[in-house]
């Protein structure tokens, strides 16, 4: 069977990954991309690097979507995030659900990118256009414990 | 015994390496986080972190086996 | 101002829209697409044909986009509607938003596509392979005024 | 007065034509509606229509005025 989650090192083509979720039996496709902004909180972002711990995400992100299937009765379904540096405006996720209706569509789509950026150990590190760069959820937790 | 243990992110920063072996007397995850948390000097308390052995999601009072793979999760992105 | 909403006879091609909604700023895509499925109520489709009033539909479109970009606060926002016949697995319908955080884009795609089916002056026939055929929810309610 | 009506899907089969150019005696949309109902035996109860006036949603009690472009609105699609 095709992977139905992978990490990619190379740039996400929606366009080709839409392709592999039609189905005649569905009527609605939902997906949802992540882009690299150009601010965070206030601040503006230079670049990011993603870094995933692959042989669990792959893993997990395979449960993950058989589960989505399951729950949202989705035809298809299909996610990859991307690792390395990322420039603004570059796709860092791609998730794409297709159902017989619309409602589960939505459902399973957000469902399954809540719970890929919930789960998965998939690390994003930000560097500002100031130098300074930090791992997200991390710098500060480890700020409270020292 | 003998572990390897894969870091990841800041974990990897702090600790220097993407990968090393050790030799541990340590029984379970959450002694083995300790003793490394010592040795690299890492900031995160275990609290914040999860723990995996052999590319599966465990618990920190797992039991550990020689050749055991052991990676310690910082906090994802989220968000 | 480039059109946020329009009436298409020709097919519609996702990846040259989604290109029009790319936006520094954002950092969540959510897209949502009508294709024509193969059943309907446990009949067999053969095909579908779409009409619209299409002055009212830009009109009130441009209404709803604009709306919707307001109320989600979104980035970008875009949706066109297929016109004509149209076979299994042809996108009837693409919308898609961009926002800075995905919540507010899931929402604001999932309450576009809502209002679009809802309110405006868009008809569907459907053609099943037994020959028959009929508006959805005109056939039905004119059988009961008669 | 003179007015034109523009028909679609349902209605646009039912009454054999995309366009027409009527002169009629009614005041508001909702009368001209029924003398066109009549005219082409509609199936379609008002009750199940909405209808626009000069290409913007109207009121059935709207008044009609010469040269007026009336579509009268067929049950959408939906779900």
């Amino acid at each position: 069977m095709m992977p139905r989650f992978s990490i990619s090192e190379t740039p996400l083509l929606g366009d080709a990954l839409r392709r592999q979720v039609l189905d005649p039996s569905a009527g609605g496709f939902v997906c949802f991309e992540g882009w690299v902004r150009d601010h965070h909180e206030g601040r503006t972002v230079e670049f990011l690097e993603y870094e995933a711990y692959e042989a669990l995400c792959c893993r997990s992100g395979e449960a993950l979507i058989a589960r989505a299937m399951e729950k949202f009765s989705l035809r298809q379904a299909l996610a990859v995030h991307r690792t390395g540096r990322l420039g603004i405006g570059e796709m860092a996720v791609w998730v794409g659900v297709s159902s017989d209706h619309r409602r589960e569509a939505f459902q399973a789509c957000e469902w399954l990118i809540d719970r890929i950026k919930h789960d998965l150990p998939i690390w994003k590190k930000e560097t500002f256009v100031d130098g300074s760069s930090g791992w997200v959820n991390c710098e500060r937790c480890a700020a409270h414990a020292a | 015994m003998n572990l390897s243990i894969a870091w990841f992110s800041i974990l990897r920063e702090q600790a220097g390496c993407s990968e090393e072996s050790v030799e541990t007397s340590a029984i379970t995850a959450s002694e083995l986080y300790g003793q490394m948390r010592a040795k690299h000097r890492f900031t995160l308390a275990q609290g914040s972190l999860r723990v995996a052995i052999n590319d599966e999601f465990a618990q920190w009072d797992d039991r550990l086996a020689p050749g055991d793979r052991v990676v310690f999760i910082a906090p994802v992105g989220g968000g």
